[in-house]
């Protein structure tokens, strides 16, 4: 049987965020509906999402916010599904120095420039632009500012600097404090979905698979694949990844329950759109509902895989 | 004499020729770079039209200039925060690299010593030094302008060094015999010996600074003063609004040409009168 | 041996030439002059009356402000060998390597010329130097490999800004000697720049002499007395009486007045 | 003669005293730097135990040392990768950059055209049109060579089109009488008379060049070829590794060191026998 | 005027002096030489034996490979004023600025030696070009502004290296009483290198007659007449002498043999 190839794009170098994905790669989940998938590691950096833009691939493991903005610019961009239903986005405080994400407002934010969440922060929470320091994925002056907050990644920046320094940083997720976007989506291009919907059908149906045997399962080949790709990742840190997806109900938690993994409603989606539209991120009258399709979700597809 | 005398000046045709290829000649020196100019862009246009390339991922050169005009009033603001930085970059740059030349050159072990260091600080990766930085300054600004005069400043450093060592060997006898002193030496002999050097070197640490002025803002960020170009354009990137990136990358080669017309021409200014890579020749 | 003074063809034509720097110092006013084939002509004058002007004009390095300059026949025939006032040698090549110069754009080898090179140097008395960068040359030294990469191709034409200026008496009387037994077998025509009013009478068939500010040809000399000339020519009574006619016209310049800005 | 004759060379306590001077910075020339250098290391150490600086944020050189032998595996590998590319980098930027040079030096109009693009591509920034690059560019390692490209061969364009138009006025005279044509006047007056120059920006662009590739690594990875000290970097950072990323910045800076030593050296040896810059003098 | 020889006092000596370039070039053999206050010398050779070397020795701009250079009552005594053999001039400077160099090292502004500039400049013939930069100037002229710029301090030293060679007759013996006019005011010591066996023999009172190859001084010839010195002496038939003297002993140095190099 032939098998039809396709690339899927990441957004960063390998690692257990992914592993839904390396999953049904390596059990061949993918391969039993027809196709040959390879992924496509990102980096700082390496900018998959034009390159899928280009149709040089096939699928980029894109965001909520993102195909957002595509459809206000008019891009033809659209996700199929979410993996995650919790932006694993954090902001991490030195132990005890606040008990809420509000009482942050008074801290240096270390953050990136022109992100997003930080926009929202600042409608949402009366952030300022005064206080922010870009962060230039280096730690180092968080941890010498106590009166500082950084931005991080749920299973990277906490970890590391726990690891590191023996202190393990308060973690405040900004999913959490409201900040309802999915993440790690699945994201192609319209005409992919008009004229192969059985291949986006499969890769949808693979990954949401994949992602059940690789938080509930047995993930070690798929962590092979994952170790193999990036020989700085470690088996700790994936171990503590997948911890921390499970505890914060990154992937399972929410909709999901109901309506399986890669679950993306209607109503959330509004209610994000509205939020960023509040924010001034975006502005009224974007056609958001363009930015995703449902077709391939919600069915309750391997919800037998949970565990009881 | 041994020929007869015309009345007046003589002109013929090959005069004629010879006045008229000039005039062209002054003509074209302006009109042929603006119709290549004209060319590049009309092509760059047709390869978008001809691959049906889509907007996000190259806009046509029309889309980007209506986005500039659009968008002038954020992105002349962020331009003229990124100019700021990039003219007081490329001030310390040559404060910094022509001082350090002279050092050098006045102290053989000086030179030894402190240029490892000087390409240590050309080298090293300003986005992982730059946390250590701001940890331990406190302003902003200084930060700010410590990295863009990091990148900026080596290309003065050596040229201007190269430079005060090409001193004529007579001239220099002369002030030896003159009894100057290394001060004098230095301002009367060598500095004017290293001009066109340090001039070259300006026009590299020119573009240089306008790169140190937008890596710094995305190192370090601009703090209170307001957002740059670079913060203009990973913006856009992020937001997917390509012509408009475009449109932030258009004004930053722009202002990079600029640059370097105005130091070409200080440098012209500078060395028409005695330097043979600026005199006109007869 | 070359013809008599009038059976010669002209090879050169300078009418009127006019040569202004800048618009403000007349370097050369109204200068006229053909030069025929193996003519031996010294341009004779004070410093600053337009000699190496004139010479850069006929070598075409400058266009004439007014005026023409027209080669019978064209300017690309025959070759042309040429010392400037200064030694103009290029630092980064051995004294070899600069007298091989003229050669090399020929496209001939080294090898091939290897000969030639060292009989040139020979000539100025520097074949042991042949390995020598300019820099480590004295200042005479410097202007005898310009002349030996002049004189290395044997050229058919030869322009000379004061060659000899640099040079001892005696070598320079030698080179003199040399020149003059070169142009001999070749029948070489030498357009030839200096301040020595006794060179020129013993060289040249014809002298220019000059006035500065604005730079002019003020006589012009012929000198009948046939080649080869030895040390009797020097000894000769028409030979002093020519160079003090040369010496009073160059007299009568600088006397003219102090030099002058063009108007 | 007018004096009396010794019957030998005469030496004094002053002959004598020159001569031990002489022997003194002859070792000093060495010893000074070296010595600078420890302090240097030394100084950091101390930085970091009077303040208390934890090893997370800056680390003890010692510990650097360590970490760099420790992993000496990984990083000598991923030194290997970005000396690969910076090798290939300088190697393009010297073709590139001295190949534009001749045409700017061939045809006036060739420089005034083309100069501006050549701008253009020094300043824009990389990090936005490496995407680009890499969409229509198949080939990684030529992407990448194409990025570290861009970073370093503006110095050598520049110096050597000075270098080029500065060649002496009276050796152009010399050239054109001899009728030399366009090629050979490059070949035996304007090249020779560019090379000081060019070896000046060389000794700028043999640094940008291992810019070049950390910064082509950052923004297009390495692909099939391996991981890089970039790579190295970043993920240490990432990871809090900061020994371990110290090390891989010493590694750069070291690279860059012997670079700029090997390019000076290249330098001495071709211009010592005639320029002034390194000229011995008596 | 300046004292006989014999009573002035001595300012340098020089002692065995031996100078060899790479190892290989003997420029200078065994030169031995006592310059005292007042003196004339000429350096008188042919091409290449080591005249300009002896000068550069004498400025201290390089140590001998042997031998000793001993300043009675230390260097610094006193102004120095120099002409290199070529002209050296700042091309970045124009001519004034040129000539105002040794002024200017000395703190003094344009202005206060402003007639002194002038002065000079006119000495040499220049004035109205005090505004031109030295690429617009003739050889000739480069070289009289640095004869100017030597001369502007009235230094009580005087170092010339072929001064006059770039200029013609009329020009140079002009400046040749210029020189013995200004050393008469000031009572200065020249040292003076020349290859004209003839001007040496009008302006010194020792003339050191060198040979090439090793370089070296064959020959010192006193020329006991007294300044100020004009045309009668050119006419004096002991002027005839010492120069048939002079030449007699640098012709015997070039019939000696070809150059060699050092053992
Ligand atoms: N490039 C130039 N720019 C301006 N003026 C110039 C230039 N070259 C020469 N001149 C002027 O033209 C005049 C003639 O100069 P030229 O070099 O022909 O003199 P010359 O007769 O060769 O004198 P010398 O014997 O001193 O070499 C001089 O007054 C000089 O100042
Ligand atoms: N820097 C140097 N390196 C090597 N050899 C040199 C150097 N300078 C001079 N010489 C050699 O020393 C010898 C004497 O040179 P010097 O310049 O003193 O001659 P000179 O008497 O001034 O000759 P001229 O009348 O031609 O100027 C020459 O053979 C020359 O080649
Ligand atoms: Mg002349
Ligand atoms: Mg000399």
């Amino acid at each position: 049987q032939d098998l039809t190839p396709v690339t899927f794009g990441t957004n960063w170098v390998a690692q257990a965020e992914h592993g839904g994905f390396y999953q049904s790669v390596a059990d061949g989940t993918y391969a039993a509906c027809g196709l040959d998938v390879s992924i496509l590691p990102g980096g700082p950096q390496v900018n998959n999402q034009a390159m899928m833009l280009a149709g040089r691939i096939d699928f980029y493991m894109g965001g909520h916010l993102d195909a957002y903005f595509a459809v206000q610019e008019g891009l033809p961009i659209v996700n199929v599904m979410a993996s995650f239903q919790k932006d694993p986005q954090v902001l991490m405080t030195h132990p005890g120095k606040v008990s809420s994400f509000d009482q942050m407002t008074d801290l240096t934010m270390i953050v990136q420039d022109a992100v997003a969440y930080y926009e929202w922060m600042k409608a949402a929470y009366g952030f300022n632009d005064a206080q922010r320091q870009p962060y230039t994925f280096n730690s180092a002056p968080f941890l010498v500012n106590k009166d500082s907050a950084q931005q991080g990644y749920l299973s990277s920046e906490p970890y590391a600097i726990e690891k590191e320094t023996g202190w393990a940083p308060d973690v405040w997720l900004i999913a959490d404090a409201g900040y309802s976007g999915y993440s790690t989506t699945i994201q192609t291009k319209l005409d992919v979905v008009e004229q192969q919907p059985e291949v986006v059908k499969c890769f949808v149906e693979g990954s949401i698979l994949g992602w059940y045997n690789y938080i509930y399962g047995d993930n070690s080949a798929a962590n092979d694949l994952i170790l193999a790709d990036n020989p700085d990742m470690t088996q700790d840190k994936i171990d503590f990844a997948i911890k921390a997806m499970l505890e914060h109900g990154i992937v399972d938690s929410g909709d999901t329950l109901e309506l399986g993994i890669g679950a993306m409603t209607e109503e959330r989606s509004k209610q994000f759109y509205d939020t960023m539209v509040e924010a001034g991120v975006l502005p009224e009258g974007v056609d958001y509902a363009k930015a995703y399709d449902l077709t391939f979700i919600n069915k309750g597809l391997g919800m037998d895989l949970r565990p009881e | 004499m041994c020929e007869g005398r015309g009345t007046g000046p003589l002109f013929d045709a090959d005069e004629e020729r010879r006045a008229r290829r000039k005039r062209i000649e002054e003509v074209a020196k302006y009109i042929v770079p603006l119709a290549i100019l004209a060319l590049a862009i009309w092509y760059w246009d047709r390869l978008v039209v001809w691959n049906d390339i889509e907007p996000y991922i190259l806009p046509r050169p029309g889309l980007v200039l209506s986005t500039l005009i659009k968008d002038w009033g954020t992105l002349s603001q962020s331009l003229l925060i990124t100019l700021q930085i990039t003219g007081m970059a490329l001030a310390v740059a040559v404060i910094g690299g022509v001082g350090l030349a002279v050092l050098f050159s006045l102290s053989r072990f000086a030179e030894m010593s402190f240029s490892p260091f000087a390409v240590i600080l050309q080298v090293t990766p300003i986005v992982s030094i730059a946390p250590l930085i701001f940890i331990y300054i406190e302003s902003r600004m200084i930060g700010l302008l410590l990295c863009a005069w990091i990148v900026a400043f080596f290309p003065i450093l050596a040229n201007t060094t190269l430079g005060l060592k090409s001193a004529d060997h007579n001239l220099q006898d002369l002030m030896t015999i003159y009894k100057a002193n290394r001060w004098q030496r230095l301002r009367y002999l060598q500095l004017p010996s290293a001009l066109p050097y340090f001039l070259g070197g300006l026009k590299i640490a020119g573009g240089l600074a306008l790169i140190g002025a937008v890596v710094a803002e995305y190192v370090a960020g601009t703090g209170g003063i307001g957002t740059g170009l670079a913060f203009r354009i990973l913006e856009a990137g992020y937001r997917l609004q390509i012509p408009r990136m475009f449109a932030a990358l258009i004004l930053i080669a722009v202002t990079g040409v600029v640059i370097y017309a105005t130091t070409s021409l200080i440098s012209h200014l500078a060395l028409r009168k005695w330097h043979e890579s600026a005199l006109k020749r007869e | 041996m070359t013809a008599p003074l009038s059976e010669r063809a002209p090879i050169l034509h300078m009418r009127e030439v006019d040569k202004t720097f800048g618009g403000q110092v007349a370097a050369l006013r109204r200068m006229s002059l053909t030069v025929r084939e193996g003519d031996f002509i010294s341009l004779l004058g004070p410093s600053g009356c337009g000699k190496s002007t004139a010479l850069r004009l006929i070598a075409g390095l400058m266009p004439p402000t007014l005026g023409k300059i027209e080669w019978v026949g064209g300017q690309g025939a025959g070759d042309l060998g040429v010392v400037f006032q200064e030694p103009t040698l290029m630092p980064w090549a051995t004294v070899a390597q600069n007298v091989w110069l003229p050669f090399r754009l020929r496209g001939q080898s080294f090898k091939s010329v290897k000969d030639k090179v060292f009989e040139a140097l020979a000539l100025v008395g520097l074949e042991k130097f042949h390995d020598s960068y300019p820099r480590e040359l004295s200042g005479g030294m410097k202007m005898r490999v310009s002349i030996a990469r002049a004189l290395v191709t044997r050229p058919r034409l030869i322009l000379m800004d004061e060659p000899f200026a640099a040079l001892d008496e005696i070598t320079r009387q030698k080179l003199n000697d040399d020149l003059l037994a070169l142009r001999a077998k070749t029948g070489a025509t030498v357009i030839f720049v200096t301040h020595s009013v006794f060179e020129s009478v013993f060289l040249s068939d014809r002298i220019l002499v000059m006035a500065a500010r604005p730079g002019r040809v003020i006589k012009e000399i012929t000198v009948d007395e046939p080649y080869p000339r030895g040390l009797e020519w020097r000894i000769a009574p028409q030979y002093g009486e020519i160079a003090r006619e040369a010496s009073d016209a160059l007299h009568g310049t600088l006397h003219a007045g102090q030099p002058e800005m063009a108007e």
